[in-house]
C-alpha cells in the first residue's frame, strides 16, 4: 500500500501531462510543422489569455463554486482601460518625454483594469458568502450585467485605443518569447505557491472538501471563498490589459466571449474536480495548451468547419478518458 | 503553387451560415478548375479566435488572405503584419480600422438600413406604426439601425416606430418578441426584421396570432425562403433588400487573382479596385427571378 | 453447531500491503460472535468483505453452507447480510423514513412508492427502538449523532436478514440507548438472527457475546467462548502484553479560574448554563443524549450564537462570535462528528493534524519539513497505525482516525479544550495513552472540558463532574461522590430536577 | 431547532413560487397588461421548449451531473426529424387518406426525433459512468460533436419541412392552450411523480447526494446516473420535435442555441442544488416561467437593447436571493 499512494498520487498529478504529451506527438506525426518554435509560441500566446484566467479559476472550482462572469468581466475592465488609457494619453499630450508619458497611461490604464476587475470578483464573491446564492447564479447573473454595461457604455461598438504603444506592449516579446506568455508563467508560478504552500491555498482545498469541517477547524470560510472570487477577478484585470493591448482595441460585443467556457475546461481538463476540494494550477495551464493545440490543429490539418466541433469534441473526450484511463483502471472513484 | 489562407466567423446563425457556404463553394469551384491553388478555411466564433486563426495561417505560409473580420479594430493588428509581410489580403464586409488591405469588398451595412426605409416607407404611403427586430447589438447592427431610423425620422415624419428590440439574428427569438410586440400593440402596420432569419419567425408569430392588420413585412439579406415569397406575390412579404454572403465567394475570386498579379477578366486595369461596395439591392417581384438561386443554402 | 458462515484463508492486500491474513474461521447460527482487537487490526476490514464492501484478495466463503462470492453490498443483502458501520452511511439530503428504506422500498402493487406504509414501518422501529421522538420525517442532516446512530441501527433491521454485523454501534450512545441496544440483540438472537458484534467495550463484549474472536495485525490470534476468558484476559489477547491501571492517577490541583461561564443562554437548546472551570482541571460533563453537552462546546467554540450570558477566559470576557475568536483566545475542541466535522477524509495524516493550528506553520509560507515532524510527533505518541504520513484519512481504520482528530485539536496549542467523546472507537491502549495525555496537558496547566457518554471513563478520569438534561446543568459531582448510580439519578432527572 | 425543521422545508419548498409571485406582482404594477390571459399563454409556449428540457435537466444535476450538450442535441434530433419527415412525407405521396398519411409521416420523424435523443443521452451517459469522465467534459464534447454533425448534414443552411401539416400541430392550441404547454406541465406531472414516488427518483436523489451511500445501500449508481442522461435525452427529443414543428423548419446553425444556459438556469432558479441530493420538478417549470417573464417583461417595457442584460441579471439574482433570505435568515448552509 505504501508503495501504491505515491504511484496513484503521481498519475493523478501526471494525467494532464501524459494527455499533453500524447497530443504533442500526434500533433507533430500529423503535421511535423506543428513543433516549430514559431508555431508552439503562437499556440501559448493564444491560450495565455483564457489561460491566465483558468489560474484564478482553479481556485474558485476548488472553493466549490464556479464563475461565468469572467468572460464579460474582461470586456468590462479592458473598456475602462482602454477609456482611461485614451484619458490619460490625451490630457498628458504636451507631457514629455514620450516614453514616460506611455507609461504613465499605460500604468494608468492597468491600475483602472485590475480594480475594476477586482471589485467585480468581490461582488460575486459578495453575493455567493453573503447573499447566500448559489455561484452558478450569480455569476450568470453578473455575466449578464457586465456585457450590458460593457454595451451600454460603448453603444455596442469598440473601443479604439489612441496609444500606439499600448498595442506594442500587448504584441511585445521579451527574449524571444511573448509578454503574456511570460506572465502566465509567472502567475502559475506564483498561484501555484499560493495554493500548495500558503495557509489560504490549503484554506481553499479544505473548504472544497468539506465546509462543515472546515468551519469546525476555525477557518473563515466565507472569506475564504470570497478571495478565490476577488483572486479570478484580479487575473481577469491583467487578461483584459493584454487582450485589449494585443488587439489595441476592445470590442463591445465580442470581448471575452465564451472565455467562462474556455477558462473552465482547461481546469477541468487539468485534473480539477468540479466537485471541488482539489486541484492544480500547472493542471489548468495544460489543460489550456491542451485546448490552444487542439485549435491549432484543426486549422493546421484543414479540417472542415462543419467537422470541426466534431473533432474537437472527439479529442476533448479522448484526452480527459486518456488520464481516466491510467489513474483508475476501472475502479470506481468519484 | 498559391496558398489562400480564408478567415471567416463560425456558422452561428443564417448569415454567417451562408458565408460558411459560399466560402465552401468558391473554394471547390477554384479547385475544380486549377490545381495550383491551395486553400486554407478556418472559423473563429471570437475575434480573439480569429486572432489566433490568422496567425496559425501564416505559420502554413499563405500568399494571400481573404478575412471577414469578426470586429475591425481587434483584428486590425494582425492582418497588419500579415500586410507588411506581403501577403495579399483581402477584406470581406468588416472594415478594419486601417488601410492594410488591397482589396475591400463589402456589403452597404448603412445602405440596407436606408433602401428598407425608403422601400417602407414608400410602401406605408409615409404614416402608419412599425416595429423592429434588431440583430446583435453590435456595430453592423447599429450602422443598419441607425440608418433606418434617420430615414424615417427625415423622410418619412408620419410613420412611428413603436419599438426596437434585439432578436439576435435568431428565428426563435425573432417568433419571441413578435408575439410580444403583438400582444403590446394592439395596431401594428409594418414589421422591419432586418434579417430573414428572423423574418421566419415573425411571419409565425403573426400566422398564429390570428391577427389582419400587419400589412407589410421586411427582412433582410436576400434568403431564398423570402425571395421565393416575393416571387410567389406573397401579399405580407414584397420585397427584400440584399446582403449578399456569396461576398465571401468574390472575395476569394479576387484574392486568386490578385495574388497572382492578373487583371480580372474584363477588366481594362491593371490591379483590382482597392474598394468594392456591393450595394444593397432591393429585391421587388419584377427582379426577383434574377435572385432566385434555388441550390443555394441561404 | 451448525456454521452460518465459514471462511477459509480470507486475506486481503491494499496494493500489497497485507491487512488481513488467512482468516478462516466458523460463525455458528443463532451466536453472538464478538470481534476484537487493536485500532487498525482488520475488524471493519473482515466484516466489510463479509457484507460485500470489499473484494478479498485471496478466500472463500461459504454462507449456509454453500460456496458464494459476495461481490456487492447487493449480493450481501440478497443472501440475508446486513451492516450497521463503523461510519454513518446515511444521506443527509434525504429524511429519516427515506434512509431506512434506502435500496429496500417498500411498493405498492402498481409499482410505485409506498410511503404510507414505510412511514408507518419507520415508526413501529424507531419505537422498537425507544427513540421514537425522531420524526420519520426529519432530514438526517437535522439529527444528532446519537440520533443518527439509532436510525443506522433502524435500517440494519428492517429486513429480515439471517446475520446482522454491527461495528462498534455503542461509541455514539449513552448506557440507556445501550440497554436499548442490547434488548434488541437479545430478541433477535431469540429469533435466531446471526450477529457480529465489533467493540472496543470488553464489557459489553464480555456481557453480551458468545464467543470472541481476537485479531492483531490482520492476524487470527484466537476464538472462543466468552465465558471462558475475562476482559483482562482479552485486553492481554489484543494487546500482546498486560495491561494494567488504564486511568492515570488523579493529582488535582484546583488552581485559579481558567474559563468562567455565567448564564449562557442559546434559544431552544441552552438554559442559564453557569460554571467555573479552573487551570489544570479535568471537567467532566456527562448526560443523557440530547442532554445539551455537544450544543454547549459548540456555543463555547462561536459555532453557534448565543442569546445572552458572558463567558470569561481568564478574568478577560470572551466574545464568541465565530471559531477563530475562540481558537485565536486559546479554546480548542475536538468534534464528537469525527468524518462530519472532525477531520476531512481526503486530505492526508499531516494536512489534518495541522488545519486548524496552520498558522503556527506558516510564517508566512507553510513549512512543510516542521508539519511533518510534528505529525510524525502524534503518530508516535499515540501509537497512530498509518501506511505513509502521505495516506489518506478515508484510508486510515476508525480508531485511527480518531487519533488524527484528537492530534489536530490538541496541536492548536489551546488553553483550554474540550474533548467531545474523545474516545471513541479508541483500543483500549491507546485509550490508555490518550488518558495519560490528557492527564500530562492538564498537569502542565491546561484546563480539559471533558464530555463523554462512558461514565467509567468520566469517573476515572475527571476531577469534577457536571451533569446536563434538557439543555441545563442540573447537579454538580466533587471526586469523592463520583459514581455511576449518582450521576444516572442526576442525569435521568431522579434528583436536581428542574 | 426541531421546530424549525418543518419550516424550513416548506420555504425550501416555496422558496421559488414566492419568488414568481413577487415578480408577477410586480410585473403587473409596471405593465398592467401583463396579466392578460393571452400574455400569460405566450410566456408559457415561450418558455415551454427548454423549460421541458429543464425537466430531464433536474433529473441530471440532482444526480450530481450537468448536460451542456442539450442545445446542440435538440438541433442534431430536430434534423434527423425534418430528414425523416420530408423523406416518409414524399414516399407516401400517392398514399391516402390524407390524414392518415400526414400521421404516418409525422409519427415517423417523432420516432426516430426521440429515438436519436435518447441515444445521445445514452452515449453521455456511457461516458460519464463507464468512461469515468467528468460530466462537464464530457456534454462540453459532445455538444460540439452534435452542433458540427448538424452543420455538416445540413450545410450550414436550414432543414425545411415539406409538410405543412407538421406545422398546423407544432402551432395548435387545445382548449385554448398550446399544445408545447400542455406537454409542458403533462410531463411535470409524470416526472414530478417518478422523482418523488418511485424508486429511481429516490435513488437520484441519494446518489446525488452521497454516492458512497448510495453504493453501500446496495443501489446501481452507474445505471442510476446513465438514466438521468436518458431521460433528459427524451425530453429533448420532444422537444427538438415540438420546436420544429413550430417553425415547420429548422436552423442547423441557430436551433437549440443557448437552450443549455436556459434550461440549467431555469432548474438552479427553481432551487435545484448544483451540487445534487435534492431539487423539485415544478420548481423547475417556476424557474422557468421565471426566466419567460423576465424576457416577456423586458420587451413590454422597452427596456434599452444595451441594457437588457443589466436588468435581466438583476432580476435573477433578485428573485434567487428573495428565496434565499426567507429560507435562510442568515444562517450558513451549504
Ligand atoms: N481503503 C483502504 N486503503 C488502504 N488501506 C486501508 C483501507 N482501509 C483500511 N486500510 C488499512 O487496513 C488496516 C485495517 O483497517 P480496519 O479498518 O479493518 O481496522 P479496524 O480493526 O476496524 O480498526 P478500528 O478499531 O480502528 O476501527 C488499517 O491499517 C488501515 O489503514
Ligand atoms: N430526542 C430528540 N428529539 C428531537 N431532537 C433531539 C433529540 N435529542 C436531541 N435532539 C436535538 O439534536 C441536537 C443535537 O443533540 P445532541 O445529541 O448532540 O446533544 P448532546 O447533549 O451533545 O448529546 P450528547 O450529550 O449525547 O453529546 C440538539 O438540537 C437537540 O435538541
Ligand atoms: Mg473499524
Ligand atoms: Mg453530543
Amino acid at each position: 500500500m505504501a508503495v501504491s499512494i505515491p504511484k496513484k498520487l503521481s498519475l493523478d498529478k501526471y494525467g494532464p501531462l501524459i494527455a499533453l504529451v500524447v497530443l504533442v506527438i500526434a500533433s507533430t506525426i500529423l503535421y511535423p510543422r506543428f513543433i516549430e518554435i514559431q508555431n508552439l509560441l503562437n499556440i501559448l500566446r493564444q491560450v495565455s489569455y483564457t489561460g491566465i484566467i483558468a489560474l484564478g479559476m482553479t481556485f474558485v472550482i476548488i472553493s466549490g463554486g464556479i464563475d461565468l462572469s469572467v468572460g464579460s468581466m474582461t470586456a468590462f475592465a479592458g473598456a475602462f482601460a482602454i477609456l482611461t488609457l485614451n484619458a490619460v494619453t490625451q490630457s498628458l499630450v504636451t507631457f514629455s518625454p514620450f516614453w514616460l508619458r506611455s507609461f504613465l497611461s499605460i500604468l494608468a490604464a492597468a491600475t483602472v483594469s485590475v480594480a475594476i476587475a477586482l471589485v467585480g470578483g468581490a461582488m460575486n464573491g459578495f453575493l455567493v458568502t453573503k447573499g447566500r446564492i448559489a455561484p452558478f447564479i450569480v455569476t450568470l447573473g453578473t455575466m449578464a450585467i457586465f456585457r450590458s454595461l460593457t454595451l451600454y457604455i460603448g453603444k455596442a461598438g469598440e473601443f479604439r485605443s489612441v496609444n500606439s504603444v499600448y498595442g506594442e506592449m500587448g504584441m511585445s516579446v521579451i527574449l524571444g518569447v511573448p509578454l503574456p506568455v511570460w506572465i502566465l508563467f509567472l502567475l502559475a508560478a506564483v498561484l501555484s505557491f499560493v495554493l500548495n504552500r500558503t495557509r489560504f491555498g490549503r484554506y481553499v482545498c479544505a473548504v472544497g472538501s468539506n465546509e462543515k469541517v472546515a468551519r469546525y477547524s476555525a477557518i473563515n470560510v466565507d472569506k475564504v471563498r470570497l478571495v478565490s472570487y476577488v483572486i479570478v477577478g484580479l487575473m481577469v484585470g491583467i487578461t483584459a490589459i493584454l487582450i485589449s493591448a494585443r488587439l489595441n482595441s476592445l470590442s463591445s460585443t465580442n470581448a471575452g466571449k465564451d472565455y467562462e467556457m474556455d477558462a473552465i475546461a482547461a481546469v477541468v481538463i487539468g485534473g480539477t474536480a468540479m466537485t471541488g476540494g482539489k486541484g492544480s494550477i500547472w493542471g489548468s495551464v495544460i489543460g489550456a495548451i491542451i485546448l490552444g493545440i487542439i485549435n491549432n490543429m484543426l486549422n493546421m490539418l484543414g479540417v472542415s468547419p462543419y467537422l470541426q466541433g466534431l473533432v474537437k469534441g472527439l479529442v476533448i473526450i479522448g484526452a480527459v478518458s486518456i488520464q481516466r484511463g491510467w489513474i483508475t483502471n476501472g475502479r470506481a472513484e468519484k | 503553387k498559391v496558398k489562400i489562407g480564408v478567415s471567416i466567423p463560425t456558422a452561428d446563425h443564417g448569415w454567417t451560415g451562408g458565408i460558411n457556404y459560399y466560402a465552401q463553394k468558391a473554394i471547390k469551384d477554384w479547385q475544380a478548375k486549377d490545381k495550383n491553388i491551395e486553400f486554407y478555411l478556418v472559423t473563429a466564433d471570437s475575434p480573439a479566435k480569429q486572432v489566433n486563426d490568422v496567425e496559425d495561417l501564416m505559420v502554413k505560409g499563405i500568399n494571400a488572405l481573404v478575412i471577414l473580420a469578426h470586429d475591425s479594430a481587434p483584428l486590425t493588428p494582425v492582418v497588419k503584419k500579415a500586410y507588411e509581410k506581403g501577403i495579399y489580403v483581402v477584406s470581406v464586409d468588416r472594415g478594419l480600422t486601417e488601410e492594410v488591405q488591397d482589396v475591400y469588398i463589402a456589403g452597404d451595412n448603412p445602405g440596407m438600413g436606408r433602401v428598407s426605409a425608403e422601400w417602407l416607407g414608400k410602401a406605408l404611403g409615409g404614416k402608419g406604426d412599425i416595429v423592429v427586430l434588431e440583430g446583435i447589438p453590435c456595430v453592423i447592427n447599429s450602422e443598419r439601425v441607425d440608418s433606418f431610423k434617420e430615414v424615417m425620422a427625415k423622410k418619412y415624419p408620419g410613420i412611428k416606430i413603436l419599438d426596437s428590440q434585439p432578436a439576435y439574428w435568431d428565428t426563435q427569438k425573432g417568433l419571441e418578441i413578435m408575439t410580444n410586440y403583438l400582444q403590446k400593440y394592439k395596431k401594428i402596420d409594418a414589421v422591419w426584421a432586418q434579417d430573414d432569419d428572423v423574418l421566419v419567425g415573425v411571419l409565425q408569430a403573426y400566422k398564429e396570432s390570428g391577427r389582419k392588420d400587419v400589412k407589410i413585412f421586411l427582412g433582410g439579406a436576400g434568403s431564398k425562403v423570402m425571395i421565393k415569397k416575393v416571387l410567389d406575390g406573397d401579399p405580407l412579404v414584397q420585397a427584400d433588400v440584399t446582403y449578399p454572403p456569396s461576398m465571401i465567394a468574390t472575395g476569394i475570386t479576387l484574392a486568386v487573382y490578385g495574388s497572382r498579379n492578373q487583371p480580372i477578366p474584363g477588366f481594362y486595369q491593371q490591379k483590382i479596385p482597392s474598394k468594392i461596395i456591393l450595394a444593397a439591392e432591393l429585391i421587388t417581384k419584377q427582379n426577383a427571378k434574377d435572385y432566385y438561386q434555388p441550390d443555394s443554402i441561404f | 453447531m451448525e456454521a452460518i458462515v465459514k471462511t477459509e484463508g480470507i486475506t486481503k492486500e491494499f496494493s500489497s500491503v497485507r491487512v488481513l491474513d488467512n482468516i478462516s474461521i466458523e460463525i455458528h447460527r443463532g451466536e453472538v460472535f464478538g470481534i476484537i482487537g487493536e485500532n487498525g487490526a482488520g475488524k471493519s476490514t473482515f466484516i466489510k468483505i463479509l457484507s460485500g464492501l470489499y473484494e478479498p484478495t485471496a478466500g472463500k466463503i461459504w454462507f449456509d453452507g454453500k460456496p458464494v462470492e459476495i461481490r456487492s453490498p447487493a449480493d450481501a443483502r440478497k443472501i440475508g447480510i446486513s451492516l450497521i458501520p463503523q461510519e454513518f452511511n446515511l444521506v443527509s439530503d434525504l429524511c429519516v423514513y427515506e434512509n431506512i428504506f434506502l435500496g429496500e422500498e417498500l411498493l405498492q402493487k402498481n409499482g410505485f412508492l409506498d410511503i404510507k406504509a414505510m412511514v408507518a414501518r419507520t415508526r413501529e422501529l424507531l419505537s422498537e427502538l425507544e427513540v421514537s421522538s425522531i420524526d420519520p420525517y426529519a432530514r438526517i442532516q437535522n439529527l444528532s449523532v446519537a440520533q443518527k446512530q439509532m436510525v443506522e441501527i433502524a435500517k440494519a433491521i428492517t429486513f429480515d436478514s439471517h446475520l446482522l454485523i454491527m461495528d462498534e454501534p455503542t461509541t455514539m450512545l449513552t448506557s440507556k440507548e445501550v440497554e436499548i441496544l442490547f434488548r434488541l440483540i437479545g430478541r433477535l438472537k431469540a429469533r435466531g438472527v446471526t450477529i457480529v458484534y465489533i467493540s472496543h467495550k470488553l464489557k459489553e463484549v464480555k456481557r453480551i457475546c458468545d464467543r470472541v474472536m481476537v485479531l492483531r495485525d490482520g492476524a487470527f490470534i484466537s476464538l472462543e467462548e466468552v465465558k471462558n476468558i475475562d476482559t483482562d484476559e482479552m485486553a492481554r489477547r489484543m494487546v500482546g502484553r498486560e495491561l494494567k491501571g488504564i486511568f492515570p492517577e488523579k493529582k488535582s490541583v484546583a488552581g485559579e479560574v481558567a474559563l468562567s461561564v455565567r448564564n449562557l443562554s442559546v434559544e431552544g437548546l441552552l438554559y442559564d448554563i453557569s460554571f467555573d472551570l479552573h487551570v489544570g482541571e479535568v471537567l467532566g460533563f456527562a448526560g443523557l443524549i440530547g442532554a445539551g453537552r455537544t450544543e454547549l462546546a459548540e456555543t463555547l467554540m462561536g459555532l453557534r450564537l448565543s442569546q445572552s450570558g458572558s463567558v470569561t477566559l481568564h478574568g478577560r470576557p470572551l466574545r464568541l462570535r465565530n471559531p477563530w475568536d475562540a481558537v485565536h483566545a486559546g479554546l480548542s475542541y475536538l468534534s464528537e462528528d469525527r468524518q462530519g466535522s472532525g477531520i476531512i477524509t481526503s486530505f492526508d495524516v499531516v494536512k489534518n493534524i495541522t488545519l486548524t493550528s496552520l498558522k503556527e506553520y506558516a510564517k508566512p509560507f507553510i513549512n512543510q519539513k516542521s508539519e511533518v515532524e510534528k505529525s510524525k510527533f502524534y503518530v508516535d505518541r499515540f501509537s497512530i497505525k498509518i501506511p505513509s504520513l502521505s495516506a489518506k484519512l478515508e484510508q486510515l481504520s476508525g480508531g485511527n482516525q480518531q487519533k488524527v482528530s484528537l492530534a489536530k485539536s490538541i496541536d492548536t496549542g489551546p488553553r483550554v479544550i474540550i474533548v467531545d467523546e474523545p474516545t471513541r472507537g479508541i483500543d483500549i491502549k491507546a485509550k490508555h495513552d490518550i488518558y495519560g495525555f490528557i492527564r500530562e496537558l492538564a498537569n502542565t496547566g491546561i484546563s480539559v472540558i471533558f464530555i463523554s457518554s462512558e461514565l467509567e471513563e468520566i469517573i476515572g478520569m475527571c476531577d469534577r463532574v457536571l451533569i446536563m438534561r434538557g439543555g441545563s446543568i442540573v447537579g454538580e459531582l466533587p471526586q469523592e461522590r463520583l459514581s455511576e448510580e449518582e450521576i444516572m439519578y442526576f442525569a435521568t432527572g431522579i434528583k436536581g430536577g428542574y
